[in-house]
C-alpha cells in the first residue's frame, strides 16, 4: 500500500507533469485565464487522464505485450485516447448536461494535450501494472489541476496590478509559470 | 431510435475509411519495424560487444551466462536496488580463467530507461562503465555519457557507491552532475547492482 | 511586420515565419520549446526534424482532406501523424545511426507536439496540397528560428557556451546563470522575448504615429 | 528476400492489430455520434466551421467550441480568435451578419461641430490626411476618409463619430450651409461668443503641481508654461481641449468653465500682485526678527558672564569644604584602627579559654565510652540505632552541658 501512495505523490508533486516534465503546456498557458475555467479544465483532465491510463495499461498488458508488438504503443494509445475523449464528450453532452457545461467543454481541448499521451507512455516505460498506472495517472492529473488552478489564481491577481505594458498577456503568464516551477523544485528535496 | 437507421450507412462509411487508414498505417509500421529491427539490434549488439572488449582489454573471449540473470533478481531484491540485469557475460583470458564480469543493467532515468554497461574484475574492482542507451534530457542528462563523468568510476574497489551533491571525499562517493541528479542516481544504481551481483558470484 | 507578397506560396511561408509565428505569436507547440532548448545544437535538431515531419504530414492530410469524413476526422489525423513520425523514427535509427544519436531523442517528442496537429486541423484540411506544403515550410522555419533564438540565449547566458564550444569562462565579472539551463529558465527567456516583441511592435506603432504628427506639423 | 517473407507474420499481426483498433473506434464513434446526437444551432455550427479548430485555447475560451459558443451568444467579438486572425474574423462577421462588414457600406468619420474645440489632434493622427481644422473647427473630407477611426479615438472631446457613409453625407449636407468658407469668419466669432455651453478652460492647481512639463509638451496651442517648477495656463490661448489634463500625472489640471477658471486665475494673479507687498511684509518681519534675535543674543551674553562669576565663587567654596571633609576623614580612620587592634587582642584571649574547656569535655566523653563499651558488646546490635538510643544519647549530652 505504502508504495502506491509514493507513486501518487511523486507523480503529482515531485515530477509535476507541467512544471518539471513540460507536457501539456499549450492548454496550461492558454486556458488559465479565470479560476473557474482552470478548475473546469483541471477536472476534465483528471477525469480523462485517469481513464486513459487505465485503458492504455490494459491495452498494453493484454494486446500489445502478448503479441510482442511493443513498438505500436504510441500509435495505439493515441488512437484510443482520441476516440475515448470524443466518446466521453458525447456521453456527457447527452446524458449529464450539467456536468457537461462544467467539464465537458474542455474535453476536445484534451485530445491534443500532450500530457495525456505522455502519462500513458510513461506508465509503459516505468513498467507499472494496472493499479499502479491508474494511480500514477490520477497523481499526474491532480498535479496538473493544482498547477493550473494556482496559475489562474495568480493571473487573476495580476490583472489588477500595474506592470510594464509590454509584459501583459503571455509574458506575465510565463513568468508566473517560471516562479511556480522554481517553487516545485522544493519538492525534489522530499526523498521518499 | 428511428433516427439511427439513416446514420448506419454514414457510420459504416466513416468506419470503413478509418479502417483503411489504420490498415495502411499498421502495414507501414509493421514493415518499417521488421525491416529495421534486425539492422538496429545487430548494431546495438556490436556496440555492446565493443564496449565490453574495451573494458576488458586483456580478455580473449566472452561467454554469455544467462543463468546469472535469474539469480540476480533475488540478489538485487534483498540489496534493495531497483534495477534489472539485461544480460551478463564472463570475460576469459587466453588460458580460460575468469578475468571479470560485464553486465548491461537497466535503471529508470528521468525521461525513460537507461541501459548502462558495467565491467567488474573478478576481485570486485570496478573496471569502468559506459552508457549504451539513454534518452535523458538533452544537455543535462546526456552529460552522463561524457568522459569526465565516466572516468570517475574505474579503479574503485568498494561494495557500493553513493551520490553526493558536493565534492566527493570518500572512495565510495560520486559527485552528481549538476542539474541531473536523477540521471546520476540511475547510473550509480546500475553500478551498485553490478557490484552486488558480482559479489554474489564469487 | 505585415508585408504582403503577391505569390501565395511565399506569402504563406512569410506568414508562418513572422505574422503567425507558432512560438511567439500563436504560442502553441510549447512542450518541445521548453524541454529541448537547453543547447543550440539540440534546438536545430528539433527544429529541422519537426519541419520535415510538419511539411510531409501537412501534404498528406491536405491530399486526403476530401476523403476523411468529419465524424472520424480527429482519430484519422492523429493516426496519420503518429504513423509518419514512428516510421521516420525507425528508418533514422536503422540507416542513419549518428544522426539518430543526436536527433533520436526528439522524435517521440514530435508526436506530442501540438503544432503538427494544430496546423493539420487549422490549415491543411482547408487548403490545397501546394499551399499546405508552404504553410508547413513557413511554420517549420518559424519554429526553428524561435527555438534557435531561445536556445542561444539560454546556452550563452546559462552555460557560457554556444553550440557546445565555450565562449567565456566564469570570471568574477560574469558567471553563467545556472537557472537558465534548468527548466524554469525556458519560461523566463520566453517571457522576455515575447515582451521584447510586444515592445518592438508597440514602439514601431508609436513611431508611425510620430511620423504622422511630424509630417502634418511640417506641412 | 527470404528474410522479408519470414517476418511477414509479424507485419500481418501489426497491420491487423492497428486495423482492428481503428475499426472498433470507427464503429464506437459512429454509434456514439448518432446515439448522443444533440442538435446544435446551425449558425453556431457555421461559426465553429470558420474557426481553425486546433483547440489551442489562445482565445481564453475552452477550445474552439467554447469560442464559437461565446461568439454566437455575442459575448465575444468577431475577431476573438488570435490564431485565425483577420481572415477568420471576416468570415465569422459574414456568418453573424454583423454591422462591421466592410464591403457593403463604407464607414466614414463625421465631426460634430458643437463639441469640436479645434485642437488639431485629429488632423495630426489621420494617416490619410483627410481631416483639416479650418479656424477652430475640424471637418472630415468624406472622399479620402477610410473610416479607420484613429481620429475618433484620439479626439479629447469625443466629437468624432464613425457612421455609414450615406449618413455622414446627410449630416454634412445638413450643416448650416451658411458655414460655407466665405461666410465662415462671420460665423466663427459668434459661435465663439455665444457658444452652446460655456467654453471650457484648463486651470492648474499649484499645490500638487511638480513642474514635470508634460502639459507644456502636449498642449497643441502651447498655452501652458512651467515657471520655477509650477505650470500656469494662459487663459486666452487655452482652447479647453483637455489634453493637458489627461496627460498630467498628478491629475492636478482641472477643466472648468471659462468664467470659473478666469476667477481662479485672477485670484491667483492678485495673490501674485500682492506678492511684492507680501514680500515687503515678509522683509520687515524678517528685519524685526533679526533685531529681536540680536538683543536676545546680547542678553544671553550678559547672563552667561554673570553665571560664569557665580560659578567661580561656588567652585571656590566647594574646594574649601572638600578640604575640611578630607581632614576629618583622616582622623576617624586613625581612631578606627586603634579600636580594631584592641578588639583583636580580646578575641585571642577568649579563644584560648574555650580551647581549654573543650579538652576537659573530651576526656569525660572518653571515660564514659569505656564504661558503656562493656555493656554494649553484650547486647546484640538490632539494625540501625532506634529512637530509644537516640533519646539516651541526647540525654547524656544535656547532662554534660549542665
Amino acid at each position: 500500500m505504502q508504495g502506491l501512495i509514493i507513486i501518487i505523490i511523486t507523480a503529482a508533486l515531485l515530477d509535476n507533469v507541467v512544471l518539471s516534465q513540460f507536457l501539456g503546456i499549450c492548454s496550461f498557458l492558454g486556458v488559465s485565464t479565470k479560476t473557474e475555467v482552470a478548475l473546469g479544465m483541471g477536472g476534465a483532465v483528471v477525469f480523462v487522464i485517469t481513464i486513459a491510463s487505465a485503458v492504455a495499461s490494459l491495452l498494453y498488458d493484454f494486446v500489445l505485450a502478448p503479441l510482442s508488438l511493443g513498438y505500436l504503443d504510441t500509435i495505439v494509445f493515441i488512437l484510443v485516447i482520441a476516440a475515448l475523449v470524443q466518446v466521453v464528450e458525447m456521453f456527457f453532452k447527452k446524458s449529464i448536461p450539467s456536468l457537461y457545461n462544467a467539464l465537458g467543454i474542455y474535453l476536445p481541448l484534451i485530445t491534443t494535450n500532450c500530457a495525456v499521451l505522455g502519462v500513458a507512455l510513461n506508465n509503459v516505460t516505468y513498467g507499472y501494472n494496472f493499479i499502479e498506472s491508474v494511480l500514477c495517472g490520477l497523481g499526474t492529473a491532480v498535479g496538473y489541476l493544482v498547477a493550473i488552478v494556482m496559475l489562474a489564481a495568480i493571473r487573476e491577481r495580476c490583472e489588477g496590478c500595474e506592470y510594464l505594458e509590454s509584459f501583459k498577456g503571455v509574458p506575465m503568464v510565463c513568468i508566473c509559470a517560471a516562479l511556480m516551477s522554481i517553487a516545485f523544485f522544493g519538492f525534489s528535496g522530499l526523498n521518499i | 431510435m428511428q433516427g439511427v437507421e439513416i446514420d448506419v450507412k454514414r457510420i459504416l462509411h466513416d468506419t470503413l475509411i478509418l479502417f483503411v487508414i489504420c490498415i495502411v498505417s499498421g502495414l507501414l509500421l509493421g514493415l518499417a519495424y521488421e525491416i529495421t529491427y534486425p539492422i538496429t539490434s545487430a548494431r546495438k549488439a556490436a556496440e555492446k560487444a565493443a564496449t565490453y572488449a574495451s573494458m576488458f582489454d586483456g580478455a580473449d573471449h566472452f561467454e554469455d551466462h544467462a543463468e546469472v540473470i535469474e539469480s540476480s533478481t533475488a540478489v538485487l531484491a534483498d540489496a534493495g536496488i531497483n534495477a534489472t540485469i539485461r544480460d551478463c557475460m564472463f570475460a576469459y583470458d587466453a588460458s580460460g580463467n575468469v578475468l571479470g564480469y560485464a553486465y548491461s543493467v537497466v535503471t529508470a532515468g528521468k525521461q525513460a530507461e537507461i541501459v548502462t554497461a558495467v565491467g567488474v574484475q573478478a576481485d570486485g574492482t570496478l573496471l569502468g562503465i559506459d552508457i549504451l542507451e539513454s534518452s535523458e534530457t538533452s544537455g543535462l542528462g546526456t552529460k552522463a555519457d561524457e568522459p569526465e563523468f565516466k572516468d570517475l568510476f574505474p579503479g574503485r574497489k568498494v561494495s557500493s557507491l553513493k551520490t553526493v551533491k558536493k565534492a566527493a571525499s570518500a572512495d565510495n562517493e560520486i559527485t552528481a552532475i549538476s542539474g541531473a541528479t536523477v540521471t546520476t542516481n540511475a547510473v550509480v544504481n546500475a553500478v551498485n547492482a553490478a557490484l552486488a551481483v558480482s559479489a554474489s558470484l564469487n | 511586420m505585415n508585408k504582403h507578397f503577391e505569390n501565395p506560396f511565399i506569402d504563406t511561408i512569410y506568414n508562418g515565419i513572422v505574422r503567425e509565428n507558432p512560438t511567439f505569436v500563436m504560442v502553441i507547440g510549447m512542450c518541445p520549446v521548453l524541454a529541448v532548448t537547453t543547447t543550440a545544437s539540440n534546438a536545430i535538431g528539433m527544429g529541422l526534424s519537426t519541419t520535415a515531419v510538419l511539411i510531409l504530414s501537412n501534404m498528406i492530410i491536405a491530399a486526403l482532406r476530401h476523403i476523411i469524413p468529419d465524424g472520424v476526422r480527429m482519430p484519422a489525423y492523429i493516426v496519420i501523424v503518429a504513423t509518419f513520425v514512428t516510421v521516420c523514427d525507425f528508418l533514422m535509427e536503422a540507416y542513419t545511426p549518428e544522426l539518430y544519436q543526436s536527433l533520436g531523442v526528439y522524435i517521440p517528442l514530435i508526436v506530442v507536439n501540438c503544432i503538427i496537429l494544430g496546423r493539420a486541423e487549422a490549415y491543411a484540411n482547408k487548403n490545397t496540397v501546394y499551399l499546405s506544403c508552404a504553410d508547413g515550410i513557413g511554420m517549420g522555419i518559424g519554429f526553428t528560428i524561435a527555438l534557435l533564438i531561445i536556445s542561444s540565449v539560454r546556452e550563452i547566458l546559462g552555460a557560457g557556451e554556444w553550440f557546445g564550444n565555450p565562449i567565456y569562462t566564469a570570471s568574477d565579472f560574469f558567471a553563467p546563470i545556472e537557472i537558465l539551463i534548468k527548466s524554469p529558465g525556458a519560461f523566463l527567456v520566453l517571457a522576455v522575448l515575447i515582451a521584447a516583441k510586444n515592445k518592438w511592435k508597440w514602439v514601431s506603432d508609436k513611431k508611425m504615429e510620430e511620423d504622422a504628427k511630424k509630417a502634418i506639423r511640417e506641412s | 528476400m527470404i528474410v522479408m517473407a519470414f517476418n511477414f507474420v509479424a507485419v500481418l499481426k501489426a497491420t491487423l492489430v492497428v486495423g482492428i483498433v481503428g475499426l472498433l473506434i470507427g464503429i464506437v464513434l459512429g454509434f456514439a455520434g448518432s446515439i448522443f446526437e444533440v442538435k446544435k444551432d446551425e449558425k453556431e455550427e457555421k461559426i465553429r466551421a470558420c474557426l481553425p479548430g486546433n483547440n489551442c485555447g489562445g482565445c481564453g475560451y475552452p477550445g474552439c467550441d467554447g469560442c464559437a459558443h461565446a461568439i454566437f451568444l455575442g459575448e465575444a467579438p468577431v475577431n476573438q480568435c488570435p490564431v485565425g486572425g483577420p481572415k477568420v474574423a471576416a468570415e465569422i462577421a459574414k456568418v453573424m451578419g454583423v454591422a462591421d462588414v466592410p464591403k457593403t457600406e463604407a464607414r466614414k468619420a463625421y465631426v460634430r461641430k458643437s463639441d469640436c474645440v479645434g485642437c488639431t489632434l485629429c488632423e495630426k493622427t489621420c494617416a490619410f490626411d483627410s481631416v483639416h481644422v479650418v479656424n477652430k473647427k475640424a471637418t472630415v473630407d468624406l472622399d479620402t476618409c477610410k473610416g479607420c477611426g484613429a481620429c475618433a479615438a484620439k479626439c479629447p472631446k469625443k466629437a468624432i463619430d464613425l457612421m455609414d457613409e450615406s449618413k455622414a453625407r446627410e449630416l454634412f449636407a445638413a450643416e448650416p450651409k451658411a458655414a460655407a468658407p466665405a461666410a465662415e469668419p462671420a460665423k466663427a466669432p459668434e459661435a465663439k461668443a455665444a457658444p452652446a455651453g460655456e467654453p471650457q478652460k484648463a486651470y492648474v492647481h499649484k499645490e500638487n503641481c511638480v513642474g514635470c512639463t508634460l502639459c507644456q509638451k502636449n498642449c497643441p496651442f502651447d498655452s501652458v508654461h512651467v515657471e520655477n517648477r509650477k505650470a500656469t495656463v494662459n487663459q486666452e490661448t487655452c482652447m479647453g481641449c483637455g489634453v493637458c489634463a489627461s496627460k498630467c500625472p498628478k491629475k492636478t489640471i482641472e477643466l472648468m468653465d471659462a468664467s470659473k477658471a478666469k476667477a481662479l486665475a485672477d485670484q491667483e494673479a492678485a495673490a501674485a500682485a500682492a506678492a511684492p507687498a507680501v514680500e515687503a511684509v515678509k522683509a520687515e518681519a524678517g528685519k524685526a526678527v533679526e533685531a529681536a534675535k540680536a538683543e536676545a543674543g546680547k542678553a544671553v551674553e550678559a547672563a552667561k558672564a554673570e553665571a560664569g562669576k557665580a560659578a567661580e565663587a561656588v567652585k571656590a567654596e566647594a574646594a574649601k569644604t572638600v578640604e575640611a571633609v578630607k581632614a576629618e576623614a583622616a582622623k576617624t580612620v586613625e581612631t578606627v584602627k586603634s579600636e580594631a587592634t584592641e578588639a583583636v587582642e580580646a578575641a585571642k584571649v577568649q579563644v584560648a579559654e574555650t580551647a581549654a574547656k573543650a579538652e576537659e569535655v573530651v576526656e569525660e566523653a572518653v571515660k564514659e565510652v569505656k564504661m558503656h563499651g562493656r555493656t554494649a558488646s553484650a547486647r546484640p546490635l538490632q539494625g540501625a540505632p532506634g529512637k530509644k538510643n537516640k533519646r539516651e544519647h541526647a540525654k547524656s549530652i544535656n547532662q554534660k552541658r549542665v
